[in-house]
């Protein structure tokens, strides 16, 4: 039959987790519905029908989240969701998941511990913090790093990116020369940017949300503060990085990200569209995981049509073809990506570590702020 | 030994004001206390006696806008505004039941605020003035006035009215609370200011105090105006012997109690 | 009646009050006996109200002792004060507002000090006259009763005075103390009220003190007088001395009691 | 009605509504279950916030430190713990706090012991944070082991129905009477012999009490607790909004009006979702100006009063626009003048 | 830690405290003075942040012409929004705690107006622009200390204000006259004062300072719908220290909290900051409710 496919999902329309969610997340999820439609309707086993999203806002809370699913999958019982924003709310729901049989592929969680709940229906595809501090240590060393000065958000997020590095850094030979936590929210990084100074290390690392990240980076421009390497995380490969700090101030400012639209015509092609459509860039880093995701769910449902449970062993069995290159799950979390570093270079974030992955050379030596 | 003071308390180039009321009516929503009340304040001090609940607060919330009114209030031949603050730059001021006091602000605060619409040095001068005429107060400038005692609130509110240098000065029971020569000489003040000049309408429970310091006296009894007549005249009548000065003479009384009078008015004053 | 063979009731010795430089009450001592009817009088900020907040609990005294009934009590939270049999108004009436009448009255009856305690152990109202029994009879002994049903703000503050006495008497005291209720009253309704107050005091066995500045009145009512000037105690005696001491003429009375009856004070 | 009659009539409506609840599992949906639980939650606790806050008009902000008290204690507790004696604890431990923060801040009224209690709120969120980081080395804790959501459900309709319980009993006793005068004046209440500290002191614990057992029982469907989630002030500002917009000083405002919020939140966010907020804020206000008494002083009469008010309001706005009030006052005048008043 | 680097700090403390105290003022005038515990004030912050944004992103103009503009566009709001909502409220209110609970309600009703009015018109996403970021050395005795310009500009402006504000409220009686307002509104309609007025102005000119300290936060900060709650509670933490009401302790307040959090953050660790800014505040409280500022009488 030719009734749409209802796929359900909560997204944050309003509160503090807008920004990430109507950046990395919900422009893909309609997007992906605009592109299946405009073929006619997804491929359910060889029929096209077409995708009829029903979403709501969760205001940035989880107590609604998980009304909105229980909801979504209890009572509507839609033929598949898509992941809520952020780590929290999938926590939330991922138990849920499990219950009502929903296959999960969460682009925006990022948390060992999700990992760790072993949930079968549940799917994370960004890269943990392992693979990423893996990476980012192995560029240092690579570039003759000595010392690096941390700074990182005290929640789930910092901790865990924070313990990462320091089992990456172990034995590196990289010395850790100042550690410090912040609260959410934060007004002024300058005092900490300041003895990091002093301090003059080769690197500099934050574990970061978007507002930080900003707000280090023009802090650090402020006391000049300049180390070779200044590493940034959520919201480095944001667009909104380029427009707020200016192109040329962002020149040599590395940051989590994973891909661009050199890193294949698949993605390039994603990336056309994302613009034509949504009228903005994607971010480099979770919108690709977004798209991949939705590329799998694709895939996933043109064989094994809206059997749930055909289609989480399928995603969970399978080495994909994505956007990111060859996505390959392992319980919950996505070994097929290895972790990246990004850099902003000419007003493009370039993939620069790992080297085969690399869509540009990394620039050593951050030029100054401008 | 606090006024001794020979010239007056203010001295303005205001015109002697003459306050025309002509068929008042006033209440609180569709309960109307005054029904067309007709009375007139000349230069020089009235008096307003009258029992408990008789409406002789709302006679004065009315004149100064504090409630709405209907009917004709004329100041020298001119319709006083209906909005308080109007009132209040017109030329009248009233020192309320309750007192209305800034509870939180100084006393300095509160003559201050007394001036509100007079400039800043005239006003410093005033206040000086205040100072004078309340030795008290300036020991207490900057004391709250809330903490003050009941007294000492009583003179903050009288030296608050002041500020403004009314033509028409309004006092609603202004000796509440004081001590007995604090009573003579704030009726001595209000003596003053009205040979000074300012005309004075005042409503007092203190009957044979009152009547000796005015020149004129109305009784209000259930919203209406019963007696009036020169002070002199009204203190010898009969209707005041009996309501408000016999009772002290009538030993045989002595198992009502005070509420029963308190009551009795209450329920005269209130229209059926 | 022979005070001297009897404890005191509520013994306050030195007790001083500052309110930062200002000495408001400055070392006054005092003893009530039971059965007394006490007034207090003196100029206006002279620490009247001051002293009753003192030895009512609500300020804490600066210094001084005081002994309610034998416990001493300097400092302590006014339910105590209240416990021991304590109760007062307030200058300004502090009805609860948005409760009826009546329940202001219930209010105090619930609360009520150590009678009600005699009460309950004995298990009959043992010392607790009837008239204090229940709300109604207290309204009616104030005279309130026509008004048992509005709220307390509805009410004139000349009856509000009245109800601060019922809420008083509700919490069954042995000791009264009244802060100017019979203010803004006229000359007729002032004596009507010390003759409720004397009523009280006969008739429930209470203490009384009255600060009042009605002075004629008071003076004609009360058996001693205890006069305050500048925090200051200046004398404390029958009336009949009290208004020839030339210090409290000169402080206070002014002419007040000049022309006014000798006779009444007789 | 004699007050044993109002006593009957409150415990048979709840009674009743209890019933109702206890059904509803039973035949409604996963969604409309898990909307009544919300609902519940939040019945439990502005109805135990109105029981203190609202008769002694001290407003706190502290219900979200209570919540997350209980929230961490049933996370911390529930791997050794059985489920009641999570709940339990939790209750236990967040009264705890509230007698030692009662005993930093009961003496401040108005805005001061509000500001106050939301400071501490605040502090007690980044304390847990900070001793969470620096002494486990993580922020948050994942609950492993969860129980089913029905018993879930159950115990929050368990603590709503005890909210109202003790708000209808408490209300009678020397108790209730004591706060209500703290409300009204607290001096006088405390010259009339109430015991004010103790009363205080008991009833902000007896708040939190319940506080921290609907945070105990509710943090278990989120899985995955952090201080930021559940110490969020939201918690608190909704529950004090609730309990004012139903009428703080009522038996059953509360109650309706967090069914009511509830209901109208989730209806307006899935029908209108652009303005939904908006609108909810609209509501707000208006309900503020113009039903004053809450939700539970509406009345027949209520409707009559607006639909006077706009008639008159009308009547006014036409006379000013077309001149009229101008004639009327032109007309007096010259009656009076033709009195010759001069 | 040698002596230039001290005074770098505290400079830098003394900046953010400027920004904090700026934060403060209209929520001051608000709540001090009006007894208006104005909870949405950081969203009519964010209203003045985003217009800025808004014709600095699309019209390129300078964002320092939106500082009258959005003073203007803000005290129009005020005007309003009292007209609409507090004339009702301050008739029917029976008391000032009443007014004061129920002031707070329509306040938590504007907030979620204005926040999602902004979110609905611009959508929710983090903005920001780039103005001034530039490094500034400023001498300092023992060296020097960079500081971004835009901050130094907000921090002179800061400055500017809080001490026009003090004037304004020393010399005239506006102030008090609110402050009378609140305390008794009879008393205050017997001195002569036009209530009708007055209080809508007031009102006004706190929202106009809020539109100002957004347009200038936005030049420093990014900027998002939701970010309003957080500089409410800076606000409300900072008049509380400085007293409320008095615009001097505001200003100090702000700045001592700057300089406290910058030492703490220096000699902790930032995470420790918060809890520290939060004891301080709680302690201030406890110890000196009137705030640490406040001599016995008030003064503006
Ligand atoms: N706010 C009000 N609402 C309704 N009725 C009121 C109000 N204020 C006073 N009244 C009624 O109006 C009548 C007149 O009151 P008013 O206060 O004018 O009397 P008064 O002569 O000043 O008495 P008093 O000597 O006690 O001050 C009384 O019956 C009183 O009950
Ligand atoms: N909280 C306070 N702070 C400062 N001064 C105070 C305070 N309370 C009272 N006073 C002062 O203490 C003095 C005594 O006041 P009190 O109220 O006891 O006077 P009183 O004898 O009752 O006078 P009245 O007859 O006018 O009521 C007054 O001068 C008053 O201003
Ligand atoms: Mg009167
Ligand atoms: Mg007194």
């Amino acid at each position: 039959q030719n009734a749409p496919v209802r796929i359900g999902y909560s997204m944050s329309r309003t509160g503090p987790w807008t920004g990430g969610a109507q950046t990395s997340q919900e422009p893909n999820f309609l997007l992906w519905a605009e592109q299946q439609n405009a073929t006619g309707g997804l491929d359910v086993k060889g029929v096209r029908r077409k995708i009829e999203l029903i979403s709501s806002d969760d205001r940035s809370d989880v107590e609604t989240v998980v009304r909105t699913y229980e909801k979504l999958m209890g009572s509507d019982k839609v033929d598949l969701v898509l992941p809520p924003w952020g780590s929290n709310a999938n926590f939330a729901v991922a138990p849920l998941a499990n219950r009502f049989q929903y296959p999960f592929l969460a682009p925006t969680a990022l948390s060992r511990r999700l990992v760790e709940l072993k949930l079968p229906y549940f799917f994370l595809l960004l890269q943990q913090p392992k693979p990423m501090c893996d990476a980012l240590v192995d560029m240092f060393k690579a570039n003759g790093v000595k010392s690096v000065a941390v700074i990182y958000v005290d929640d789930l997020f910092g901790l865990e990116n924070y313990a990462a590095l320091k089992v990456a850094l172990q034995g590196s030979g990289i010395n850790m020369v100042e550690d410090k936590s912040y609260p959410g929210g934060v007004k002024d990084l300058s005092p900490v940017l300041r003895s990091m100074k002093d301090k003059n290390p080769d690197a500099f690392v934050g574990f970061t949300y978007p507002p930080d990240t900003i707000l280090a980076s023009r802090q650090a421009k402020e006391i000049g503060f300049n180390p070779k390497f200044f590493y940034a995380s959520v919201g480095t490969a944001f667009p909104l990085y380029k427009n707020v700090i200016t192109a040329a101030g962002a020149e040599g400012v590395l940051g989590m990200g994973s891909w661009n639209s050199k890193t294949s015509p698949g993605a390039k092609a994603y990336f056309d569209a994302h613009v034509a459509s949504q009228k903005k860039e994607p971010d480099r880093w979770a919108s690709g995981a977004c798209w991949a995701g939705l590329e799998i769910l694709t895939n996933a449902v043109k064989a094994h049509g809206l059997d749930r449970k055909a289609i989480r062993d399928y995603v969970a069995n399978t080495t994909h073809k994505t956007i990111l290159g060859d996505i390959k799950f392992q319980g919950s979390e996505n070994v097929g990506t290895p972790g990246t570093v990004g850099q902003w270079q000419n007003g493009e974030f370039e993939v620069v570590w790992p080297q085969k992955l690399a869509t540009a050379k990394l620039n050593p030596n951050k030029p100054t702020w401008k | 030994m606090m006024w001794h003071r020979p010239e007056p308390f203010r001295l303005g180039g205001a015109p002697r004001a003459h306050l025309k009321i002509d068929g008042l009516s006033a209440g609180y929503g569709a309960f109307l206390v005054l029904r067309n009340l007709t009375l007139e304040a000349r230069p020089g001090l009235t008096v307003v006696l009258g029992p408990n609940g008789a409406g002789k607060t709302t006679l004065l919330k009315a004149l100064n806008g504090l409630i709405p009114r209907q009917g004709a209030v004329l100041l020298n031949g001119e319709e006083l505004p209906e909005k308080t603050h109007e009132t209040v730059q017109s030329g009248v001021a009233l020192v309320a039941e309750g007192r209305q006091l800034f509870p939180q602000m100084t006393v300095t605060e509160n003559l201050e605020l007394g001036g509100w619409l007079v400039p800043k040095a005239e006003r410093a001068r005033r206040i000086e003035q205040a100072f004078n005429d309340f030795p008290k107060l300036r020991e207490r400038a900057s004391q709250l006035a809330g903490t003050m005692s009941g007294g000492e609130q009583q003179m903050v509110a009288v030296a608050r009215a002041m500020m403004s240098a009314p033509r028409l000065l309004m006092l609603d029971e202004p000796s509440l609370g004081l001590a007995p020569k604090m009573v003579d000489e704030l009726l001595g003040i209000a003596r003053r200011i009205a040979d000074a000049g300012t005309t004075v309408l005042m409503v007092e429970q203190n009957v044979k105090k009152a009547l000796a310091v005015a020149d004129r006296g109305y009784v209000l009894e259930r919203g209406a105006i019963v007696a009036s007549g020169p002070a002199a005249l009204l203190a010898r009548s009969t209707v005041i012997r009996e309501a408000y000065l016999g009772a002290d003479k009538d030993p045989a009384s002595g198992t009502t109690n005070a509420a029963d009078a308190v009551n009795r008015r209450k329920a005269t004053a209130t229209p059926a | 009646m022979s005070t001297e063979t009897r404890q005191p009731l509520l013994e306050a010795r030195d007790i001083t009050v500052r309110f930062g430089g200002l000495t408001a009450v400055d070392r006054v001592s005092a003893v009530f006996m039971p059965g007394e009817l006490v007034g207090i009088i003196g100029p206006n900020g002279a620490g009247k109200t001051t002293f009753f907040n003192a030895i009512s609990g609500v300020t804490k005294p600066t210094s001084g002792r005081l002994e309610l009934r034998g416990r001493g009590l300097a400092g302590q939270a006014p339910h105590r004060f209240a416990a021991q049999g304590l109760a007062r108004t307030f200058q300004t009436p502090r009805t609860f507002g948005d409760m009826a009448v009546r329940d202001n009255i219930a209010f105090g009856l619930k609360f009520a000090g150590k009678r009600r305690r005699e009460y309950l152990f004995w298990g009959d109202e043992v010392g607790v006259p009837w008239v204090l029994r229940t709300p109604e009879s207290i309204l009616g002994l104030i005279g309130l009763s026509a008004q048992a049903e509005l709220p307390a703000a509805a009410i004139t503050p000349s009856q509000q005075r009245l109800l601060e006495i019922g809420m008083a008497l509700a919490t069954r005291p042995r000791l009264l103390l009244l802060d100017e209720v019979a203010a803004g009253l006229t000359e007729n309704e002032v004596e009507e009220m010390a003759r409720l107050i004397r009523r009280l005091r006969d008739e429930l066995d209470l203490t009384v003190v009255w600060i009042e500045h009605a002075v004629s009145t008071l003076l004609r009512h009360v058996e001693r007088v205890i006069v305050l000037h500048q925090g200051r105690k200046i004398a404390d005696d029958v009336p009949r001395a009290v208004i020839r001491n030339p210090e409290v003429i000169e402080a206070y009375l002014g002419d007040e009691m000049s022309e006014t009856d000798t006779e009444a004070t007789a | 009605m004699t007050s044993r009659q109002f006593l009957i009539r409150d415990l048979l409506v709840l009674f009743g509504l209890t019933g109702w609840a206890v059904a509803l599992p039973g035949f409604a949906s996963e969604f409309v279950v898990s909307m009544a639980l919300t609902c519940l939650m939040y019945v439990a606790l502005s109805s135990s916030w109105a029981l203190f806050c609202g008769t002694t008009r001290y407003l706190s902000l502290a219900t979200s430190a209570f919540f997350g008290i209980g929230a961490y204690t049933s996370a911390i507790g529930l791997e050794s713990l059985s489920w009641p004696v999570a709940i339990a604890l939790g209750a236990t431990i967040a009264a705890g706090i509230a007698v030692l923060m009662g005993a930093a801040v009961l003496h401040l009224r108005g805005t001061y012991f509000a500001v106050l209690t939301f400071g501490m709120t605040e502090l007690i969120r980044h304390a847990i944070s900070y001793f969470e980081k620096s002494v486990t080395g993580t922020v948050g804790r994942v609950l492993m082991v969860v129980p089913e959501r029905d018993t879930v459900y159950f115990t929050v309709l368990l603590l709503a129905v005890l909210a109202v319980a003790l708000s209808i009993g408490i209300r009678r006793t020397r108790f209730g009477l004591a706060m209500q005068g703290i409300g009204a004046d607290e001096q006088r209440a405390q010259t009339l012999g109430v015991n004010t500290r103790l009363v205080k002191t008991a009833g902000f614990a007896l708040t939190a009490a319940i506080a921290g057992a609907v945070g105990a029982a509710m943090s278990v469907r989120w899985t995955y607790i952090d201080p930021h989630t559940v110490f969020n002030p939201f918690i608190g500002f909704q529950t004090v909004l609730i309990a004012l917009i139903g009428g703080a000083m009522t038996l059953w405002g509360p109650l309706i009006a967090a069914i009511v919020f509830s209901v109208l939140a989730e209806t307006l966010r899935l029908q209108v979702p652009q303005v939904y907020m908006m609108s909810l804020g609209l509501l707000l206000i208006l309900s503020v100006l113009y039903l004053p008494g809450g939700l539970a002083s509406v009345r027949a009469e209520t409707f009559k009063g607006w639909w006077r008010d706009s008639k008159a309001w009308w009547r006014e706005t036409r006379d000013d626009l077309s001149g009229e009030t101008e004639r009327r006052k032109q007309r007096e005048k010259q009656q009076r003048e033709a009195r010759h008043v001069y | 830690m040698s002596f230039s680097a001290w005074i770098e700090l505290i400079a830098s403390g003394l900046i953010t405290g400027g920004i904090y105290a700026l934060v403060a003022l209209g929520l001051n005038l608000q709540y001090g003075l009006m007894r208006i515990l104005n909870i949405a004030h950081g969203e009519f912050l964010m209203v003045g942040a985003f217009v800025t944004w808004m014709v600095a992103a699309t019209f390129g103009l300078s964002p320092l012409w939106m500082i009258p503009v959005s003073f203007a566009l803000l005290f129009g709001i005020g005007v309003a929004v009292h007209w609409l909502c507090f004339r009702r409220l301050t008739a029917t209110s029976p008391n000032l705690d009443v007014f004061e609970a129920r002031g707070l309600m329509v306040a938590f009703g504007l907030m979620f107006l204005v926040q999602n009015a902004i979110s609905w018109i611009w959508g929710g996403d983090l903005r920001g622009y780039d103005f001034l970021t530039q490094p500034f050395a400023i001498p300092l005795p023992g060296g020097q200390a960079q500081f971004a310009v835009n901050k130094l500009l907000v921090f002179g402006l800061a400055l500017l204000f809080a001490g026009a504000l003090i004037v304004l409220l020393r010399t005239t009686l506006l102030g008090k006259g609110v402050r009378a307002l609140m305390q008794s509104p009879t008393g205050a309609q017997l001195v002569g004062i036009d209530t009708k007025r007055l209080h809508p102005l007031m009102f006004g000119i706190g929202l106009g300072l809020s539109g100002v300290a957004g347009c200038l936060l936005s030049m420093a900060y990014t900027i998002s719908p939701s970010m309003g709650e957080p500089y409410t509670v800076t606000a409300l933490i900072v008049i509380t220290l400085g007293g409320f009401g008095s615009m001097g302790g505001a200003l100090a307040g702000g700045l001592l909290l700057g300089v406290i959090e910058a030492i703490g953050m220096h000699f902790t660790n930032p995470s420790l900051k918060a809890l520290l800014s939060y004891i301080v505040f709680i302690g201030v409280l406890l110890l000196r409710p009137e705030g640490l500022f406040a001599r016995k009488t008030r003064k503006a």
